[in-house]
């Protein structure tokens, strides 16, 4: 198994005694794709990352590589490389030789295996720690021997799950640069677990959003985070508002929602009818202090660098967040409004 | 306890001034024939002795054990039920309180022994009092249906062996008393120059026993093995005693129908059982044991050594007979009991055993040069 | 104030009252443990004839005596290194979850509970020359002649093996569940085929583990007494130490000599321990991936 | 659904073959226990329950099993009770020479019961312990203080400490720190290490053969007499006696599986889903 | 020991087997105020609130809440409530058990536990999960139980030692705003430690950041975010560009320094003089594209939700992080340059 023009998943399933973990998902990847899967803890995106690797067999459905059924291969043939959620280092060999295990494994030729090895880790600068043991590295430098240990082999394919969960702020910020640098810089195919949505946009050329086992909706991450598909998606690329209102009125895209004492104009996302209970979902930023608008009271304020965090209440006491660019006092009483092409309103 | 804080040295007392506890310790197998005795003596005396415990051990352990109570300065074990092996070790390590010649007026049973057991009183000195006594053996058991024609004398064993290896068997002697026996009657089968002297006496008897070994494929670690071997035809021939045969065909471990055979020109090497009182007992406990053993040493009493043939016959006074044993014990040997030991008994010698350190040697000797011979070096 | 000081002080080093919480279990080792094991050797130096190393002479000099070290590591060793290797491919088979995978485990560990006795009655009645086995075998006709399995090395090898595999299964078991499952999954997506998993990744991690197993079986199995008179030829084949140690501190009364035997079992016995431990030490013994 | 390679299917017959065996051995010794008389045939020519009635009686059974209890129980709390503190300064503490207490407490379970046992009994019987209760309990809290140690050290460790210094932060003194957070944490721990402790000292046979008396005896002494003391004893009987050792043991050692992950007992781990 | 105006700690110092954990720590925390501990792992965060808090002894100097010596007085008698990072719920006690937990141990009267402990529990929100064992609960509500039993005994002071790091990221920030309101709306005193400049900055009133067990800096949120006194702090307060350089001139407050190829003016922090080696701090987003300025080739870039991160190097190969509105092609040649005022030149 080597190149490949595009890989597909085809009706996947797995179920785990009886409930499903992962259902119908059907996915084209191209060659050269950064795919991110996203979604909250336990919605099936390791068990759809290991079924793509072959750890884990498949219930239902197939994937197709170019013209080849790949699901009845086992992993170790299959040619992918993998990058763990805990690196998954063999504590017992040292960097190089974790790094040359899989080169070894293919009975290369010594010469080959050294240089080769050398590459990578030299690729992910590690090449003064190549004789220490995983254990005496810190988080990041484990994290790269992980990502050496996986393109050395020039997978078709590389699997990461959630890579940099155990990475501390500042190192994940460096370490999801190197990654997608490797990436553009080794042409590789890369499908990148994650539950973190910054992560995921930052990194990925397309998302997959997954939620109890189904995919939520797949795009651009321009796609994602301007047009969710629906509230979920919503939750989980920034629209910290999200608040059940009712239809009032729909003048072509454009719908009036009101409740909680709240009147707003918004886009409709999907049909809805006057009279519907809907969601409405503004992002922080996008709700404005401004003369017209809402009156709400300030109640906690968060400094953020540049600006400031505010969390406010209406008179009904409906919590808000927004943006303000001074700091307000707590208990001042401002206004707020919101640009109804930023209001986007879901069918609940 | 009660009692158990008096004198322990000076004038015994007629009686204990009130009812004590008495501790035995068993290291013989003893309990079984005695047991009886005992308790009988226990119901018609409360005033004497409140209660009985008893407990068993092996013979080995038992000097650590009382020894290391003498020198704790606390015995709290009061009669000890012994053989030879453990007497002599008690001796040589003084632990037993003398009751002989001081107290042989208060036990006017000793006084009855039969010829057998009047010789192993002797070798029980001025401690122990022999309370029950059996010629034992050396026998030979097989099962007719198996050997049709026992070796009559000792070459004839030997050539059986030679013939059918693995047939004959013997435990080890160290843990057996049928294999302690056989190998302390063969001098005087073979006619060694000093049968009580295995290092320096027992030439014939040694290279008998290496010749033996030859064919013996195996020597069990106890007397049961064999037993159930002969029962279920591994081995064919092995070492019995005259309890050894009757009690085991009672329990069913082995089949009624198997017989005995002597060697010709056997000695019977008889065996006894006896109690002894440690040093450090108190004297009112003394007085209540030397009542009890005055007790045990009366030939009603003595009948129930009968038992179900497990010390056969079993009582150390002349003239008790089974008729006066218990109904049981009359059944059982009236069903599995062998007529033709009177017979035997009564016309070939009786030897006592080694003493304890011979013994010991004996041991020892059996161990490097006969059980360890198997063993490649 | 300097008592503050040197409070802190200790403190830094970890020195404070609740050390006091140790006493008692120290206490205890000491008085049971190391106080009756140093008056064992100093028994053993007071021999009641040959000077200091009397008793220690005695036993080397004699062949029947000494030959029971060999004796006794021949089986132990046997034993131990069978119980060990035959435990890592179940324990193997047995990794991760499986339904009735408690129930088999409980199964495999039940030899524990049968005790010497029970072992030794059911080796003399099963594997002897009429037992159901050689029965079994006879009436096949894969063989005519009762084969002798006990009273001999055999039976007391079986023995240590009845129970002492439960113990070296346990705990291997329990070592292989430490060793994170993801490090084979990992080796898989690189490449390796199921034996390159199980020799490349699991048997180095499980090498020290198995070190210490081994030591524990062969502590068992090294001190094995009961089994070897019950179902062993006690004077010949299976006459271990021991044997002799009680034997001469026993039936003998040669208190010293007993102790010297117990001090030589002890040394042997260490001196196999540290070998394998110091073969450990060759490998990787840092932590496996689970959270140990 | 995994499919089995040459390999496991080996493996799982040698088991198998074990385990068939390991049957056959022990009904063995329990059809023997219930037989009347079995001599060269498949199966005994009866079946009676009169051994054990006659075990009961000839052995001194009751008392046997009492005292075994008592040492049993005697065994477990003390050793819990000196073992749990030490192991929670060992599981909580680093200070100079931790490691040689360490390795101190590890030896006793190293060395065979033999070894230190002859010694042990010589000294116990000098100060007058030996042959009573009291000896029995001292020689076997030997190896089980360590054992108690060993398995309550890794147990302690899993337990976070910030919980103490929770509790701490709330105004718990210590004595309530223990009596109130980690007594009640430590229960399951607790529990395994009595079940194990109590498995191994029922089943101790050289110190307690070494140290007991008359009236000390536990079931495995008493059992290995009936094996090897002097006389003539039905070996029906003394099979019927291993059968109530084992099935006792057997009782313990289930009760103690449901309370222990045998696949727990050196490292702690959650099971990972797979 | 209850209430007081202001807490002062005085030359503190911890040792742990020799070596320095913590050293000369001197800080006045008043009444009100919401004190954050930033540093790296192993700063010494967590020893100081330790030391704080009774839980571990000082090697040197002492603690005094007002006139009160307090370092020799034992953790269950200060009077100060802490969250832990893991929470350190009692496992074995109902979140009901958990809270009443410090009230038992002060032996009030029932009543007043029961009215108390319902109060606290209200405030945070977890009625419906009072009966409930911690570990049926979810990261957040745990932590929210781990908060009410802090400041169910309305303590002195509350110490927090990285209260949020186990929570994922959208509810990080939801609990971030909490907290927050607990300490405005109960007027408590908060000592919180943090490795997250973020969280730090939104939430605390003041910040002291550590470094290798000595302070580097305290000051205000805006003051730290502003004028970091040296690279260190700079490093953890977002200034990702750190570039060494040369000074050229000084002229005023405004030097200019050159290395690498780059010529830039900048803001001096401390003394430097021409010829010194220096640091240059420049954050992302203080990078701006122009015409004039630093010519650069784009190497990675990731999508920000709003804007695009984006890394460039230099000719001479040294990398830039900036941010672009637009999305630039990889491989493409942009010119940045930055306003002096946003250039921080440290001594380094
Ligand atoms: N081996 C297994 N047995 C049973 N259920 C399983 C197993 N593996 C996963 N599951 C279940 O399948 C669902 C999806 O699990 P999965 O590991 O794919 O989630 P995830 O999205 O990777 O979550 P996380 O972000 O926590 O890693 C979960 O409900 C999980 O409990
Ligand atoms: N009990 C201890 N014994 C020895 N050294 C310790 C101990 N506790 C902490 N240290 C050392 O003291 C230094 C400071 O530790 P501390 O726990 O305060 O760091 P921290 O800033 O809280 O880090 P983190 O963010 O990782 O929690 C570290 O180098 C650590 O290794
Ligand atoms: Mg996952
Ligand atoms: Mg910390």
């Amino acid at each position: 198994m080597s190149d490949f023009a595009e890989l597909r998943l085809d009706g996947v399933r797995r179920r785990f005694g009886g409930r499903d973990a992962l259902t119908g998902l059907s996915l084209t990847i191209r060659r050269g794709e950064f795919i991110a899967l996203l979604g909250p803890s336990g919605c099936g995106k390791s068990t759809a990352l290991n079924c793509l690797a072959g750890l884990l067999p498949l219930s239902e459905g197939s994937i197709w590589q170019d013209e080849t059924r790949l699901d009845t291969v086992p992993p170790e043939r299959r040619g992918f490389g993998m990058v763990f959620q805990n690196y998954a280092l063999f504590p017992h060999l040292s960097v190089r030789r974790n790094v040359s295990f899989g080169l070894q494994m293919r009975r290369l030729p010594r010469d080959e295996v050294r240089r080769r090895t050398d590459e990578a880790i030299k690729l992910v600068r590690l090449e003064e720690h190549a004789a220490k043991l995983p254990g005496q590295l810190s988080g990041g430098q484990q994290q790269r021997v992980a990502i050496a240990r996986a393109i050395v082999l020039e997978p078709a394919l590389v699997l990461m799950d959630e890579p940099l969960s155990n990475l501390d702020a500042k190192l994940r910020l460096e370490m999801r640069t190197e990654i997608r640098r490797l990436h553009q810089s080794l042409g590789l195919t890369t499908v990148y677990v994650t539950h973190d949505q910054e992560e995921a946009l930052s990194l990925a050329d397309r998302l997959v959003v997954l939620r109890d086992g189904r995919v939520e909706q797949i795009g651009t991450p321009q796609e994602l985070h301007n047009r969710p598909a629906n509230r979920h998606v919503a939750d989980f690329m920034g629209y910290r508002n999200l608040l059940p209102m009712k239809v009032k009125a729909v003048h072509g895209a454009t719908v009036t929602v009101d409740g909680a004492g709240l009147t707003l104009d918004g886009t409709a996302v999907g049909d809805v009818a006057p009279g519907d209970d809907v969601v409405a979902g503004i992002r922080p930023e996008d709700l404005l202090a401004g003369e017209h608008g809402v009156p709400v009271t300030v109640e906690v304020v968060e400094y953020q660098g540049r600006e400031f965090a505010v969390e406010a209440r209406t008179g009904e006491g409906v919590a808000l967040h927004l943006r303000a660019l001074e700091r307000p006092a707590v208990g001042e009483r401002i206004t707020v409004t919101a640009a109804p092409s930023r209001v986007l309103v879901f069918a609940s | 306890a009660p009692n158990g804080g008096g004198a322990t040295d000076g004038p015994v007392p007629e009686k204990p001034d009130d009812a004590v506890t008495i501790n035995i310790l068993d290291v013989a197998g003893n309990l079984q024939l005695t047991q009886g005795m005992i308790d009988d003596f226990v119901s018609k005396n409360g005033d004497q002795i409140s209660k009985v415990t008893y407990s068993k051990a092996t013979a080995p352990e038992l000097v650590g054990k009382i020894k290391a109570q003498q020198s704790a300065g606390r015995v709290d074990i009061d009669l000890v039920l012994t053989g030879v092996d453990g007497l002599a070790a008690g001796i040589d390590q003084s632990l037993w309180t003398p009751l002989l010649p001081t107290h042989a007026a208060r036990l006017p049973g000793m006084n009855d022994y039969q010829e057998g057991a009047a010789a192993m009183q002797k070798l029980a000195g001025d401690f122990g009092v022999t309370i029950t006594y059996y010629p034992s053996g050396p026998l030979l058991e097989y099962l007719p249906g198996k050997v049709p024609t026992p070796p009559k004398s000792a070459q004839e064993l030997l050539a059986y062996a030679k013939a059918n290896p693995g047939a004959v068997q013997y435990a080890r002697p160290s843990n057996s008393g049928p294999g302690r026996t056989f190998l302390m009657g063969l001098p005087y089968l073979l006619g060694d120059s000093d049968p009580k002297d295995p290092v320096n006496g027992w030439a014939k008897t040694w290279a008998y026993l290496a010749e033996l070994n030859k064919y013996v494929t195996l020597y069990p670690s106890s007397t049961s093995e064999t037993m159930k071997n002969l029962a279920n035809g591994s081995a064919k021939i092995i070492a019995s005693t005259t309890g050894w045969d009757i009690n085991p065909r009672v329990l069913g471990t082995v089949p009624k129908e198997a017989k005995v055979q002597t060697l010709e020109g056997f000695h019977w090497v008889t065996d006894a059982h006896y109690a002894v009182i440690p040093r450090g007992v108190p004297t009112g406990k003394q007085a209540a044991i030397l009542n009890l053993l005055k007790d045990m040493l009366t030939p009603q009493q003595q009948a129930k050594a009968y038992d179900q043939g497990y010390f056969y016959p079993g009582p150390a006074l002349k003239d008790v007979t089974l008729s006066m044993a218990p109904e049981e014990s009359q059944k059982a040997l009236a069903e599995y009991g062998r007529p033709e030991y009177e017979q035997l008994i009564a016309s070939n010698p009786l030897e006592v055993p080694l003493d304890a350190k011979s013994l010991v040697a004996a041991f020892d000797r059996w161990d490097r040069e006969i059980g360890g011979a198997k063993v490649k070096k | 104030m300097s008592d503050t000081a040197l409070r802190h002080r200790l403190a830094e080093r970890g020195v404070d009252r609740q050390l006091l919480l140790l006493v008692p279990g120290l206490a205890c080792v000491l008085a049971l443990f190391v106080y009756p094991f140093a008056y064992g050797i100093g028994l053993s130096f007071q021999p009641a004839s040959g000077g200091v190393l009397g008793a220690y002479r005695a036993f080397f000099t004699d062949a029947y005596q000494r030959d029971t070290i060999a004796t006794t590591l021949g089986l132990a060793l046997p034993a131990a290194i069978l119980n060990v290797a035959a435990s890592v491919p179940i324990a193997y088979l047995m990794r991760g979850r499986f339904r009735g995978k408690r129930f088999l485990t409980t199964i495999l560990v039940v030899p524990i509970t049968l005790g010497t006795v029970l072992t030794a009655e059911g080796l003399l009645n099963y594997l002897g020359p009429t037992g159901w086995f050689n029965r079994a075998l006879m009436s096949i006709g894969v063989i005519d002649e009762p084969v002798r399995l006990t009273n001999n090395y055999w039976g007391v090898f079986f023995s240590l093996v009845i129970t002492g595999f439960p113990f070296a299964f346990l705990l291997i078991l329990s070592y292989l569940s430490g060793i994170d499952p993801t490090l084979e999954r990992a080796a898989a997506t690189l490449g390796a085929g199921r034996w390159q998993r199980f020799s490349r990744i699991t048997l180095p991690l499980l090498a020290p583990g198995l070190a210490t197993t081994f030591c524990l079986t062969f502590v068992l199995a090294f001190s094995v007494f009961p089994s070897a008179v019950l179902v062993g030829d006690p004077a010949g084949s299976t006459r271990v130490v021991s044997i002799a140690a009680y034997h001469a501190a026993y039936e003998a009364y040669d208190y010293p000599l007993g102790s010297a035997i117990a001090v030589i079992m002890g040394v042997v016995e260490l001196v196999v321990v540290a070998v394998v431990l110091g073969l450990r030490s060759l490998f990787y013994t840092g932590s496996t991936g689970g959270k140990g | 659904m995994r499919r089995l390679t040459v390999g496991a299917w080996l493996v799982w017959g040698a088991v198998a073959f074990f385990l068939i065996n390991l049957a056959a051995l022990i009904g063995a010794v329990v059809v023997n226990s219930v037989g009347r008389r079995w001599f060269d045939t498949w199966l005994p020519q009866g079946w009676t329950t009169h051994w054990y009635a006659s075990a009961w009686k000839e052995f001194g059974l009751l008392q046997v099993l009492v005292v075994t209890l008592e040492v049993a129980l005697l065994v477990v709390a003390i050793s819990v009770l000196v073992g749990v503190p030490a192991s929670y300064v060992l599981a909580r503490r680093s200070f100079p020479g931790r490691r040689l207490v360490y390795l101190l407490f590890l030896l006793p379970i190293l060395m065979p019961p033999i070894t230190y046992g002859i010694p042990l009994a010589t000294v116990l019987y000098k100060y007058g312990f030996a042959g009573h209760l009291a000896g029995v309990v001292l020689a076997n809290l030997v190896p089980s203080i360590p054992f108690v140690i060993l398995t309550m050290t890794p147990f302690i460790e899993q337990i976070d400490q910030s919980v103490e210094r929770a509790a701490r932060m709330c105004g718990a003194r210590t004595w309530q720190i223990f009596a109130r957070i980690l007594a009640p944490l430590l229960v399951p721990g607790i529990l395994a290490a009595s079940i194990l402790v109590l498995v191994r000292t029922v089943g101790m046979f050289e110190l307690t053969f070494l140290t007991a008396g008359p009236d000390s005896q536990t079931l495995v002494v008493a059992l290995y007499y009936s094996m090897s003391a002097a006389g003539i004893r039905a070996q029906q009987s003394v099979d019927a006696m291993a059968v109530l050792y084992t099935s006792s043991m057997l009782v313990l050692l289930v009760a103690a599986l449901r309370f222990v992950n045998p696949t727990q007992l050196v490292a702690r781990v959650k099971d990972e889903p797979d």
